[in-house]
């Protein structure tokens, strides 16, 4: 009864692989730029990720159940684009319907949450591939905001869906205590609620998990209508830093919210990985792509240091993680 | 300097010139990015290392930030989503930070001066010049942009809104190629498939559409000089020497040259005067250029020539600089 | 007489887990050799080891007295030694015939003639009296059709030794008696044959000399005829072990398991079972009986096209497992690496899964009082584990049936239905197995037992034989081995 | 003995689920613009999805080889854009190398190989995730392009690497004959030649396919850098289509191709799908494209369109195939 201890310390290390290279990431921060460590430069790091941070959050609960969500990046601007729109006048660029605007988070969470089920029901109901299911709804979102918009950018909005991502509480970005609680919320839930812990039996083990009684469908739906929620969610702190929701707001971030995801730990076969390991992914991301804008590489290389950085951390995470990725 | 300016204050230009550059993967913008340490030499502008977003503007609020907290006294920039960029300069303006914006001009937030040519005039003259050599009929197809870029959507409307008014009796095939040239191509083939009496093409940016849009012609068999009947008449935009060059052999037939060097040129020019404490006011420049006023700023309206074969030896096109 | 594959001083460890700890065998040429031991003994370990899919940490493998190949060096490996995995080694979306013939589909170079392949793969097919048309996806065969074609490509590969690890864990009667006749003929032509099983009896009948290891080490050597079942058991388990005996009991009169009027295509029509408090019911059949079919019906993991089944007075929703199990039920699937486990997943989570509700309060998981209910489950199953935290992945087979069964009775069911319940276990761990059963009944549940094993059915006070997908006969306790497999093959009536 | 005939048949034609969606987007073409179904229409379409399709056939290899590459998009235009560099002089943009012109398509060809080479070290031999690996590396590989390019288009190019995407044999472009001559080779390597089937078998179940003594490590080291191989190769043909090396070349191709490979029943998981299937699944694409651009669709709504109709391909191959997808 002495032995298992050690294990079960190294499991927990086993989330904070990259811990190390966030150190290593600090302290080159630090030598290669004097401003790189200062009270400011940090808060504008974590409030620069703030809203990519949810997609990953969602992202590592839907790989940890199992399945795979690329749509989220097209939510990101559609779900708030939508909600404004119904707020918003003609003249602004509105659908003309001009809801309070006090309904404008509430809508585009509403928005998100419906995609997410959506792609749910697909991908549940008719057993399609996550993958293109996602990937047609990653266009098809995305159509959802160009369409109605015309390609334009939209910038009349109503304070409430502002407020967020621009508010300041208790002196930090309210969006960085935004996400910090729904990390917290998720690292709790996913280690010790009984849904959170269903989602790695899900992801483990489909076929087990329905024989140990848990209703997978009904797991799934959630996880899909929680992603949607907070790409949603990512999308109004995004609106609110940016003060107007371009057509291109969210275009791309899928990939770094894979391997944000990935690097911190959690598998694309589903099962396993934890939301503290995303969050490592997260910062490391944030750090890597602040100390390049601060020493200026050349935007020509940047690309391949950059993704040079992301194959060390991958490696770093595998070698402490010391179990082959899938 | 020029006619318009005055200066306020008499600290002379202190403080470093933060930049930040949209993208690395087109001519023109590269272009631009070439000319801008050169011109910062001539201008005597410390420029800081530029940082690149990579047309994401979300990058570019974040890039920015950095600046600032490097120590940026004033910012160039060229934000490709004109209205995401607002609450960035809301920021600036409390931080009393001047902002030069290049090629395009935000919606909202107060910039000291936006630099650039007029988009919707490139689309004007590109229309123009089709209309009149296809005498007011016939069908042209423009390659268009992304539909999400200011530009590419300023292009095309000012393209159909002229061809609308001044020769109805043109019929316009849009086609959103999304910057990409495999697109292009496969568009342009195809609707040359369909509509093989189609005589203008107008491409929103040379550096992408030029080489696709020749392919395309030349395997069709359809590039013959404009004295054949089989001619179709392509305006092109950007203003690079691969156009000029095209010009030159015949290929093509006109191109509206967006001014890279000048940009770079007067982007710098105007953020070091504003950190020197100058001001400027709406009229006209002494370098062929026409300041307006806008609600949220001014604009330095830089002159964008139509080039054709009768002026693509002028020296002073900035395509006939680069090498 | 010569020592054909012989393995000196293994020690393989895995992380924490010592596997082999300096164990050896040595197989005489010619002879049919029996590895037995304990869950968990390490006998796969070697069997890995002694097929150069993996490296022993230390320690030599000779055949014939010569060094063992490179482990890259797959072809010399093969032309070795052949064998069937404890672990599939099925390609699912793969047909049967390219399955059996998978990096050796064309004789000469050039492109496959895939016409000639599936005459080849039915000849063997046929040759091993396998019921299964060649031209199928793997995946689509039973889990007993799968572990013939497995059985019928390694016999096939013409090797001198084959290595055979725990074939008949899924296999009924006719079928291990086939797999034995060939086995017989095999070593008439001076095949070597490791065998690996926990059925003791089959080791006194195929093999001349038997190995036994315990907690990672080699414990004995010796020909079958010298060691008496009781001393072998003893040499397993380290202790003096009686044979089981079941126990009897009389059954209550409240019903609370009953299927009535079941169907479905395919695989049995217009079944009636009723199990009653303190009732043991077997279920039992040839192969394609239709028993494992209407037991997953009855847990919930399928849906009868017609009929009703009530879990402790309440009628279940087809196809709902966690209603079934919410009125009562605990059940063992029949294949755990399917429905069993999640590998990745601890021993304690695996087991407690069903009561996770029980565990702590607003949807919370309490890790401590988890932790307490697993390791009293791993305490009365006897489960050879680092502890509670230990993935499931890395148990030997045995073990992870045991947490399987955990997962089964840790709810205290009140209906227990268990397939093939002791595949794949070892003697005292069978023994612990149906003990559970006995002991969940007498604390008032009933009982399904689904088996190919005729000790499983021991326990049971009735038995329901299925033919075709009927129920043919319904017999009572005190059957001789006999009768009831002349039942099952529809000799009798 | 009877009873299986109709199955194998249905195995068969299990490859052919989306012939009905092509017969259906045929008619509905030729009722929507009498263009469509001439000649010249149906070579242009063949044609301008000749590269793409290269990447579909090297993906659908990978995939069935229960790996991925994502990297392949930025190949497309780095490999030939290298090798140009390579052979044309300083003023075109050239290293200054200035090799025989002769060597530009072996060389392109060759930095295919190898960028596939690097992802298989990087997967096979650290045991990494290929999802991120590939993911990295296609941005680090498109920064091979970009630096030294320093985002220029190359027009300049030598008429040996123009050839094969420009030239025309027998009436048809060369591009056609090429990626059909290729399609064949993958149709009869993956269905009649042990190696080929071997990817099947690393696909399905990895221990087993070593078990049965196939040398895996070697399987998917090849299969990498065939793939690489053939992005290269598509990357010439697109050149050739163009007439010039654009920053952009090859880039956002990779969702296209895996949708075509996964419509035509190709599995995310390994081990399932046919070089037939994906050719399918390539031409519903290029015929939807076309489709689209002869009726003029408006750009605005075109995702949304052309979203939906890969979700209802999607829908028809499962119906069809009659499998859950992975
Ligand atoms: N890949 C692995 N990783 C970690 N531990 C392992 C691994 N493979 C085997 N083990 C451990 O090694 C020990 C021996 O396992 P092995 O599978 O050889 O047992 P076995 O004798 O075959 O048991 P069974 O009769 O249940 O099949 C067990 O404790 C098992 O948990
Ligand atoms: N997944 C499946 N798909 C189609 N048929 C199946 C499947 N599983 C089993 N069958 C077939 O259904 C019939 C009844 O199988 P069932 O498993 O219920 O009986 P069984 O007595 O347990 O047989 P076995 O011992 O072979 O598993 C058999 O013919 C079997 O081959
Ligand atoms: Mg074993
Ligand atoms: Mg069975």
């Amino acid at each position: 009864m002495t032995a298992p201890i050690p294990r079960v310390r190294l499991a927990r290390f086993r989330d904070l692989t990259l811990v190390p290279v966030i150190v290593i990431l600090l302290v080159v921060g630090a030598i290669l730029d004097p401003t790189f460590l200062t009270a400011g430069n940090l808060t504008n790091v974590l409030q620069q990720q703030s809203a990519i941070s949810l997609l990953v959050l969602a992202e590592a609960m839907i790989l940890i159940a199992g399945k795979f969500d690329l749509s989220l990046e097209s939510t990101v601007g559609t779900a708030p684009a939508i909600a404004v729109m119904m707020v918003i006048p003609v003249t602004a660029g509105g659908f003309g319907i001009a809801l309070p605007g006090a309904l404008a988070i509430p809508l585009a969470l509403l928005i998100g949450a419906a995609i997410g089920a959506f792609n749910g029901f697909l991908i549940i109901r008719f057993q399609l591939s996550a993958f293109i299911v996602t990937l047609a709804m990653l266009i098809i979102v995305h159509g959802l905001l160009q369409g109605p918009t015309e390609g334009k950018t939209l910038f009349e909005l109503p304070d409430s869906i502002l407020y967020l991502g621009s508010a300041t509480w208790l002196g930090l970005p309210a969006a960085i205590w935004i996400a910090g609680v729904l990390f917290a919320a998720g690292i709790f839930g996913l280690g010790y609620l009984r849904v959170g812990r269903a989602l790695y039996a899900v992801g483990g083990n489909t076929d087990a998990a329905r024989a140990a009684g848990i209703r997978v469908d009904r797991v799934l739906y959630g996880v899909f209508i929680v992603g949607g929620t907070l790409a949603a969610l990512a999308g109004i702190l995004e609106t609110g830093r940016l003060g107007a929701i371009g057509n291109n707001m969210g275009v791309g971030w899928i990939f770094m919210v894979f391997a944000a995801a990935v690097i911190g730990g959690v598998s694309m076969d589903g099962g396993k990985g934890t939301i503290l390991g995303a969050l490592t992914g997260v910062l490391v991301i944030g750090l890597v792509q602040n100390i390049l804008t601060l020493i200026g590489v050349s935007g020509f290389w940047q690309p391949v240091i950059y993704g040079g950085i992301i194959l060390i951390a991958l490696m770093i995470s595998r070698i402490a993680g010391g179990k082959a990725q899938d | 300097g020029s006619g318009t300016s005055t200066t306020t204050t008499a600290e002379g230009g202190g403080g470093k010139v933060g930049i930040d550059h949209p993208r690395a993967d087109s001519d023109f913008w590269n272009s631009y990015i070439k000319y801008v340490p050169q011109m910062a030499g001539e201008l005597k502008v410390d420029l800081m290392p530029a940082t690149n977003s990579q047309n994401d503007v979300a990058k570019l609020v974040n890039n920015v930030q950095a600046l600032i907290g490097q120590g940026a006294k004033a910012i160039v920039m060229a934000p490709q989503d004109t209205g995401a960029i607002a609450n960035t300069l809301q920021q600036l303006e409390n931080k009393k930070i001047p902002v030069v914006t290049v090629d395009t001009r935000p919606d909202k937030g107060k910039v000291f001066m936006v630099v650039r040519a007029d988009n919707r005039a490139y689309g004007t003259k590109a229309c123009e010049f089709l209309g009149e050599k296809l005498g007011g009929k016939g069908k042209v197809v423009q390659l268009q942009g992304a539909l999400s870029s200011i530009n590419g959507r300023d292009r095309s409307e000012a393209f159909l809104e002229c061809m609308k008014t001044k020769f109805p009796g043109i019929t316009v095939f849009s086609e959103p190629t999304e910057w990409e040239g495999s697109k292009a191509a496969s568009m342009l083939q195809t609707r040359l498939e369909q509509n093989p009496d189609i005589k203008g093409i107008y491409m929103h940016a040379g550096g992408v559409h030029l080489a696709p849009t020749l392919q395309v012609l030349k395997q069709k068999g359809l590039l013959v000089p404009p004295t054949d009947a089989k001619h179709i008449f392509v305006v092109s935009n950007d203003g690079i020497p691969q156009e000029f060059e095209a010009i030159r052999k015949g290929d093509i037939d006109a191109t509206v040259s967006q001014p890279a060097d000048l940009y770079a040129k007067y982007a710098l020019y105007y953020a070091k005067a504003a950190l020197e404490g100058k001001t400027f006011k709406a009229g006209p420049t002494d370098h062929d250029s026409t300041i307006i006023q806008l609600p949220n700023g001014l604009e330095d309206q830089l002159p964008a020539p139509l080039v054709t074969k009768d002026n693509v030896d002028d020296k002073s096109l900035w395509g006939n600089q680069v090498k | 007489m010569n020592i054909h594959v012989e393995a000196r001083n293994v020690v393989k460890r895995f992380g924490p887990t010592v596997a082999l700890n300096g164990a050896k065998i040595a197989i005489a040429e010619g002879e049919t050799h029996a590895l037995v031991g304990r869950n968990g003994a390490g006998k796969s370990t070697l069997v890995s080891i002694l097929t150069g899919l993996q490296r022993p940490d230390e320690g030599e493998v000779l055949f014939s007295g010569e060094a063992a190949p490179a482990l890259a060096d797959r072809d010399a490996w093969r032309q070795r030694v052949a064998c069937v995995y404890q672990k599939s080694t099925i390609i699912p979306a793969l047909t049967v015939a390219e399955n059996l013939f998978l990096n050796r589909q064309t004789e000469r170079p050039g492109p496959i003639d895939w016409r000639a392949l599936r005459a080849r793969a039915r000849e063997l097919l046929d040759t091993y009296e396998v019921d299964v048309d060649a031209h199928v996806l793997a995946g689509d065969l039973s889990v007993e059709q799968r572990q013939l074609v497995e059985i019928a490509r390694a016999l096939s590969f013409g090797a001198r030794f084959i290595i055979l690890d725990e074939p008949t864990a899924r296999l009924d009667g006719p079928a291990i008696e086939r797999l034995f006749a060939r086995m017989r003929s095999l070593r008439e032509q001076g095949v070597t044959m490791m065998y690996i099983s926990h059925h003791l009896d089959e080791v006194y009948e195929i093999c001349q000399s038997v190995t036994v290891f315990r907690d990672a080490r080699h414990i004995a050597t010796r020909p079958v005829a010298d060691l008496p079942h009781d001393e072998l058991v003893a040499a397993m388990t380290g202790e003096a072990t009686a044979a089981y005996a079941s126990r009897s009991r009389t059954p209550g009169d409240r019903v609370v398991l009953s299927g009535e009027g079941l169907s479905l295509a395919g695989r049995y029509t217009d079944i009636d079972i009723s199990v009653k408090s303190g009732e043991v019911v077997g279920l039992a059949g040839s192969a394609s009986s239709g028993k494992v079919g209407l037991a997953e019906t009855l847990v919930g993991l399928r849906k009868a096209d017609a009929g009703t089944v009530t879990v402790n007075g309440t009628q279940v929703r087809p196809g709902d497992v966690p209603a079934a199990m919410k009125a009562g039920l605990g059940f063992v699937p029949e294949d755990r690496h399917h429905e069993g486990i999640i590998p990745l997943l601890s021993v304690g989570e695996n087991a407690t899964f069903p009561i996770a509700r029980k565990l702590g309060r607003y949807g919370i998981v309490s890790p401590t009082r988890r932790r307490a209910k697993a390791e009293q489950m791993i305490e009365i199953l006897d489960i050879k584990t680092e502890g509670a935290d230990q993935p499931v992945g890395d148990l030997s087979g045995g073990n992870a049936q045991k947490v399987v069964f955990a997962r089964a009775l840790v709810d205290d069911p009140t209906v227990l239905v268990v397939i093939n319940p002791t595949a794949g276990v070892d003697v005292k761990a069978k023994q612990a197995l149906l003990g559970a059963v006995e002991d969940a009944v007498d604390r008032g549940a009933g009982a399904v037992v689904v088996s190919d094993e005729l000790d499983d059915l021991r326990i049971c006070d009735r038995v329901l034989v299925m033919f075709h997908g009927r129920v043919v006969k319904d017999v009572p306790r005190g059957w001789t081995d006999h009768e009831l497999v002349a039942v099952m093959e529809g000799i009798e009536d």
